[in-house]
């Protein structure tokens, strides 16, 4: 298991093919990537991620342990940036690894639905000169009754 | 006991960090304390639906006991992910 | 799209990087990575998958466009080996790009609920020299009816 | 017609394609025209909830009209992914 906070880019190929890489007792690798999204304005200069150092690693541990407590996981990663991103740049990723499919799926589900709710980061958006923190949507909210 | 701000409860209040000498019992009592002592205040504790707090770096509620907390932050719902 | 049936083995850490990469529109990336899978006993010494040509680039093609109605994805990506693979090597894998993610995830499940059951692939196990057709789970089947 | 056979089916039957000259009205009726054949294609055919079968590689049923099909493949459930 591997978390990791970080302010610089992360090579998302590199991760996904580490990841799990060889092990013959999971059938199932699940990957999660969360890109900074333009919307069809086009007007989006940044993106900018506050977070709490110290809370952040305490959320993302518990996080993490509580899927491996709820499903079977050979494996899990969480890489997840803070500070100041581009238009189509990688914000975070997950991965699981599961002997069957459903698993590796609701593990990588449920880290998202905590991760989006949960966790101690803020979302600044940056547009012509203006900026405007994200509101937390209560879809998302209600993304966490499922579990 | 150290007092954290982050997003617009940062911005309204004008720092990140301060230091608090309170008798406060509770989250809510701490909260009225802050209210009253400036207008950035009152503005970052406005609307106390839209705030969350973390006392010693776990969520918790406003309803919560102060004692032996050294580390309480106060921020918007969070948008990870 | 991309759909791609093959022998040979694929570069998962390019093909996961290459997938949407750089599109400002598709905030929600997923990958699903299927491996040979050894069982606790730690004797297999190969997995062989036949299938049908022509029928199985029908199959996917179809399998592909039920999930781009269904789901608003900026992107799917589906590869699947045939032929001898060797226990932790990877078989399959699928993509999907979409604004949000739970679009990305429910397309992802759909696109392996339906390989699963739906495309002509057939698996072979050799274990010491003997060898044994894996049979359809039942849970296959059932997952289907979720869509 | 042509008819092709996978995984056991064609390990059964002994040989993945051959032509078939039938007059067979539906799946059905081919099935139990090879049936009488020989023992192999009894041996494939024995248990046909363990078998699926492809009119022109669209999968369809055992009831279904041969007419106009020019392929035909029988084989047991799918195991992709």
């Amino acid at each position: 298991m591997r978390i990791a906070i970080q302010e610089e880019p992360f090579d998302f190929g590199a991760e996904a093919a580490g990841f799990a890489d060889g092990r013959h007792d999971m059938g199932a690798v699940v990957t999660f990537t969360g890109v900074v999204r333009d919307l069809a304005s086009g007007d989006l200069d940044a993106m900018e991620i506050e977070h709490y150092p110290g809370m952040t690693e305490k959320a993302l541990r518990k996080i993490a342990a509580e899927a491996q407590t709820r499903w079977d996981l050979g494996d899990l990663l969480i890489i997840h940036r803070y500070g100041r991103m581009a238009p189509g740049e990688r914000i975070m990723m997950v991965g699981t690894a599961a002997p069957h499919r459903r698993a590796a799926f609701e593990a990588a589900e449920f880290l998202m639905d905590y991760l989006k709710s949960r966790a101690p980061f803020w979302k600044k958006e940056h547009r012509k000169g203006a900026t405007g923190w994200v509101e937390a949507k209560d879809s998302d909210e209600a993304a966490l009754r499922r579990w | 006991m150290d007092v954290l701000y982050f997003a617009w409860v940062r911005e309204r209040i004008g720092l990140p960090k301060e230091k608090v000498e309170t008798s406060a019992a509770t989250v809510a009592d701490l909260v009225e304390e802050l209210r009253g002592r400036e207008e950035r205040y009152a503005a970052a504790f406005a609307d106390l639906s839209a705030v969350r707090v973390a006392l010693d770096q776990e969520l918790s509620d406003f309803d919560a006991p102060l004692s032996g907390v050294r580390e309480v932050a106060f921020f918007p719902p969070m948008t990870g992910g």
